[in-house]
């Protein structure tokens, strides 16, 4: 269950162009988390919290990594931070990944740029139920590059580049043939990148995260709501997903 | 000792605050923070006449010390609502506050009725000020000769006290005030959103996928004061006063300028706990500026001009 | 390579960048800062046609992302401005458009008649919506009709092209805008201030000294961009825009909204480089976003709905 | 002139209740500041600029000290600042006491509260022209008492609280007969304060530092004036003053 919880920070470094990863430690939310669940960040002089996936989790050290991109004033202000300040932050939020503890399986990571974060430690901890990995990572170009080390330690891993400067040149659904077979696949990244890759994916069992602008970030507010697929109603990214059945949702 | 209590037409409030409609949807969300009973009352989130999906996302955005939304009423319907959501708020000791919205003056009097059927709401805010509504294009909440019209209609549908919420998107809010006042309103509540815009820079367009969205949050609290400290005056109904409340210190300001309670909306979203932390800070507040309830401090910041 | 030149009735501005009229007086106090020539232009202090001493203090007040101000159009009168304040700014490369206010009809045509008479002034800035003048108590601000005819008076009394200001504070400021179009005014102003108010806690009562005070600033800023949105859809005269702009990106919200030039007031006080700043940023954000030149982007923000 | 600078916090203590005293670095500043001048303060989040009296000036450090007293959200922001850190300031603002540099006579400080740090730098001006000061200190209570050493070094000096907790119990006023004879007085501090004095003291030289809610600072927004006595208009404190001469203002 999320709960408000300050988060100290115990580490801040930058990992690729406009990129920073940070690592925060929390007992509550590090013992509770799972993959694929965000946490949602008060930033000073700014009105609303900015949801953050959880990128890691060490729980021995009871702390929590998450990776941000500069992209606007609240994520800039994010970058000003140093360790030893602290966060206050709502986590974790909404519902993660859902695991089949029985699989057995091969499974397929697609991440896109900032969409990468969450698939790690997804990948992660399917990596510890033995379960294959294959993991694709698409960025703009070379000087965004983040965790391809990470990600080839769980498995196989492909990077992609828009411009061909690093690893492959393309987009991410280029390369799903090169993957090989696989069983089902797990997405997060930019809304046009999600629709390729399930429309180039239709029939296979597949869950991906979706991103929306958030008022409450609870599920009060109706405003980061997604059309579903059969209802004609709408689901609530913030508390329903942010992972949905890729056949649920009308991206 | 302080006393926070307020009674107001249908609501004997144990203190001034609660939640704005909209910003707490039917309290499941938060009641997972706190125990609701901390809460004077709860206005639930608007309700018409059957299910509205809303509009398209982008929803909100954020503003200096503001956001814009435009959610476009999303609810499942006054009769799901009644049937599924009044009955969770129920078990809390708290007041209900039914946030009531439609198209048409039909609309708004089936809403009304409905409500009218169950006994565990308390009042009704008569929502006719939602900027984000365009079906029927008919503005209740501009022109005073429709806003007394449907507090009218209202008022017969149901037995319940009705709050009219004004649109502070008005050239003259007094006007509005005395037309539903002389309708038969039991009190006013106000402000609801400005109307705004924002326009987003790499897409060239309009943000909010509905364009325009309502204005709420610290931004536009001045305007939300000067509005209340006006109509105050003017008329002999309570008010519950809202716009970009998150301290004990605004409250007071609140009630200084002539609000009887104050709902807390977009705050609510920072701070989950918002609310009861008020609540909490209340009498200490009210004590530091020599105040001994809340009752006290109502109008007290009016001075004749 | 970025085109910051825009042409409007009577001004030929090298760029679209000018300080908000009562922000910046008549120039002198920030010349000392930076070359006013680096000015589109310089949108002088409200003039009326006899000094005027303005409101008591305090005049204003900070609130969230805003501030709220009731001078009450202090200023040594038209003749005095254009005998010392004129020459002074007349000496700079940029261009001046006089803000004029009155009480009265006549006192509107004398003050416009009087910078008939100068060479310097390139245009006129009708101010019907400042909200801290209580003489006549005519609403010129907030009713078309009013509205019109002060704009046709002023035409009249002048060769200068009139740009009206218009106020937020109306129902339907679309309206307004069609109406002064149809009086004759060459372009338009937008937006004033918002009326607003703060309660002071410690003295209990209004902080401002005139009760109400306009309130400025990024707060209003999704205020303004609505408003501007709706008005180009529905005049063919330009619009000079204005509320809460502080940067080059808000510029560019503001052109795309419709405004053909843009008005800088309130962060001129936080920053008094702010207007320098923003010209020389302009190129690049424009370029950022896609456009060659300040007039390739006006309006471009505009969906059909 | 007054310049927008950049200052450098180089030491920051809380010297009475609520009371802070922070030494600032910068040249500019520190060289041309006149006591009585202020500095305009620009506080992360707030739309205003803080209006800030110089009490002192090293110029061979190049600093300049000032105090301020948390009353609100600004100072209250400004309290949370340390050593290292910047101020983004305007000054030297306004116009301060005029000294008459052949002067040969004895001087009454009257300060009040948080008015008065601009006295301080007054004093030691006046100090160092061999002017006999005499000066009266007012506070609220004990808790509030700063710079009583610092005074004291100047000359005589009294310390009054409104309750007596310390010094003389009362106020400011009804220590000047204590004090003796003296040519002219300079005074800063609340308006009643001030208001009582240039009452009591009519007729006797005087300048007093006025203090008003300020827009601009510079004098281009008209929000911080006062009445004048003779012309029926008005003056601008925050260019004109913040210091007039007794005679010249309607309080
Ligand atoms: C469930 C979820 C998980 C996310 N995880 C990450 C992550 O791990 N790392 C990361 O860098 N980013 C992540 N994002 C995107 C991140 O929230 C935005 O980049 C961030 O909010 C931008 O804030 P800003 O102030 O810098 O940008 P601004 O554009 O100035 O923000 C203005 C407003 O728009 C909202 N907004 C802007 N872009 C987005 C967006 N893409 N999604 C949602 N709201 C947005 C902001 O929250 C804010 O309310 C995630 C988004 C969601 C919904
Ligand atoms: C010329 C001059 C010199 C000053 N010198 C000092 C000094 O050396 N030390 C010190 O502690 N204080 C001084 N003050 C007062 C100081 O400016 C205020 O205490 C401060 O602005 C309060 O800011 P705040 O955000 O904490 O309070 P808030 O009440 O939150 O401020 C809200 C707004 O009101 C303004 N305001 C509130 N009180 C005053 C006031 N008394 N005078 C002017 N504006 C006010 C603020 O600047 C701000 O714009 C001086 C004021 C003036 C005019
Ligand atoms: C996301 C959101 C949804 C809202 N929905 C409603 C609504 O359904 N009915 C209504 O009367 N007001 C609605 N409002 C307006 C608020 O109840 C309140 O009047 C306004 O936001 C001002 O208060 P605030 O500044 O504290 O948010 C909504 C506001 C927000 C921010
Ligand atoms: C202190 C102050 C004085 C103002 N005086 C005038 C005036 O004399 N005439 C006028 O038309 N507008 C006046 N305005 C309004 C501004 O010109 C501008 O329309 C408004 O402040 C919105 O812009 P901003 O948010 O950039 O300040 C004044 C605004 C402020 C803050
Ligand atoms: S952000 Fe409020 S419901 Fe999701
Ligand atoms: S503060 Fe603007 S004139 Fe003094």
């Amino acid at each position: 269950m999320m709960k408000k919880e300050k988060v100290l920070i115990n580490s801040f470094r930058q990992i690729a162009l406009d990129t920073i990863e940070m690592v925060v430690e929390n007992a509550y939310i590090s013992q509770t988390a799972k993959p694929g669940q965000f946490l949602h960040v008060s930033v000073e002089g700014h009105m609303l919290r900015r949801p953050i996936s959880i990128a890691d989790i060490n729980k021995e050290k009871n702390t929590i990594t998450i990776l941000f991109k500069v992209v606007g004033s609240g994520t800039a202000k994010l970058a000003t931070l140093t360790p030893g300040m602290s966060l206050d932050v709502l986590g974790p939020n909404g519902n993660g990944f859902q695991i089949d503890d029985q699989q057995k399986s091969t499974i397929l990571l697609i991440g896109g740029g900032i969409g990468v974060p969450p698939l790690y430690y997804l990948g992660k901890t399917l990596a510890e139920k033995n379960i294959e990995i294959i993991s694709i990572l698409g960025f703009q170009t070379k000087d965004y590059v983040f965790y391809e080390e990470k990600f080839s330690n769980l498995g196989r891993n492909y990077v992609v580049t828009d411009d061909g400067s690093y690893g492959e040149k393309g987009f991410v659904t280029d390369v799903v043939k090169m993957a090989g077979d696989f069983d089902s696949y797990y997405s997060c990244g930019p809304l046009p990148m999600l629709k390729a890759i399930t429309t180039k994916l239709k029939g296979k069992p597949g869950m991906i995260s979706l991103e929306e602008r958030m008022g409450c970030g609870v599920g009060a507010c109706m405003a980061c709501v997604i059309p579903t697929k059969k209802s004609g109603g709408y689901k609530k990214i913030c508390s329903d997903g942010p992972v949905f059945h890729a056949e649920e949702v009308s991206l | 000792m302080n006393n926070l209590a307020v009674n107001l037409p249908g609501l004997e409030l144990k203190n001034p605050i609660m939640p704005a409609s909209g910003c707490f949807a039917f309290g499941r969300e938060y009641s997972k923070f706190y125990d609701l009973s901390k809460l004077g009352a709860v206005m639930m989130k608007a309700a018409t006449g059957t299910e509205r999906f809303g509009n398209p996302t982008p929803r909100v955005a954020e503003t200096a010390s503001g956001m814009l939304n435009a959610i476009g009423l999303q609810n499942p319907g006054v009769e799901k609502i009644i049937e599924n959501e009044v009955p969770f708020l129920a078990n809390y000791d708290t007041s209900i506050i039914a946030n009531i919205a439609g198209s048409t003056l039909e609309e708004y009097e089936k809403v009304a009725n409905a409500f009218n059927q169950t006994d565990d709401v308390h009042a009704l805010e008569l929502n006719i000020s939602c900027p984000n509504v365009k079906e029927g294009g008919i503005q209740f909440g501009t022109d005073p000769g429709m806003a007394a019209k449907v507090t009218e209609a209202v008022k017969k549908a149901s037995r319940l006290p009705v709050y009219v919420k004004l649109s502070p998107n008005v050239t003259n809010v007094v006007e509005m005030a005395k037309a539903v006042e002389a309708a038969g309103a039991d009190g006013l509540s106000m402000i609801n959103t400005l109307t705004g815009m924002q326009i987003h820079l790499p897409s060239k367009k309009p943000l909010i996928a509905n364009q325009t969205g309502g204005l709420s949050g610290p931004a536009i609290k001045p305007v939300a004061i000067r509005m209340i400290y006006e109509v105050k005056q003017h008329v002999s109904i309570p008010i519950i006063g809202m716009g970009g409340v998150s301290t004990a210190e605004d409250v007071l300001e609140f009630l200084l300028a002539g609000a009887s309670a104050v709902a807390v909306g977009t705050a609510n979203f920072n701070n989950p706990y918002v609310c009861p932390e008020i609540i909490e800070a209340l009498p200490e507040t009210l004590q530091k500026y020599g105040f001994d309830s809340v009752q006290d401090a109502i109008g007290k910041g009016i001075v004749q001009a």
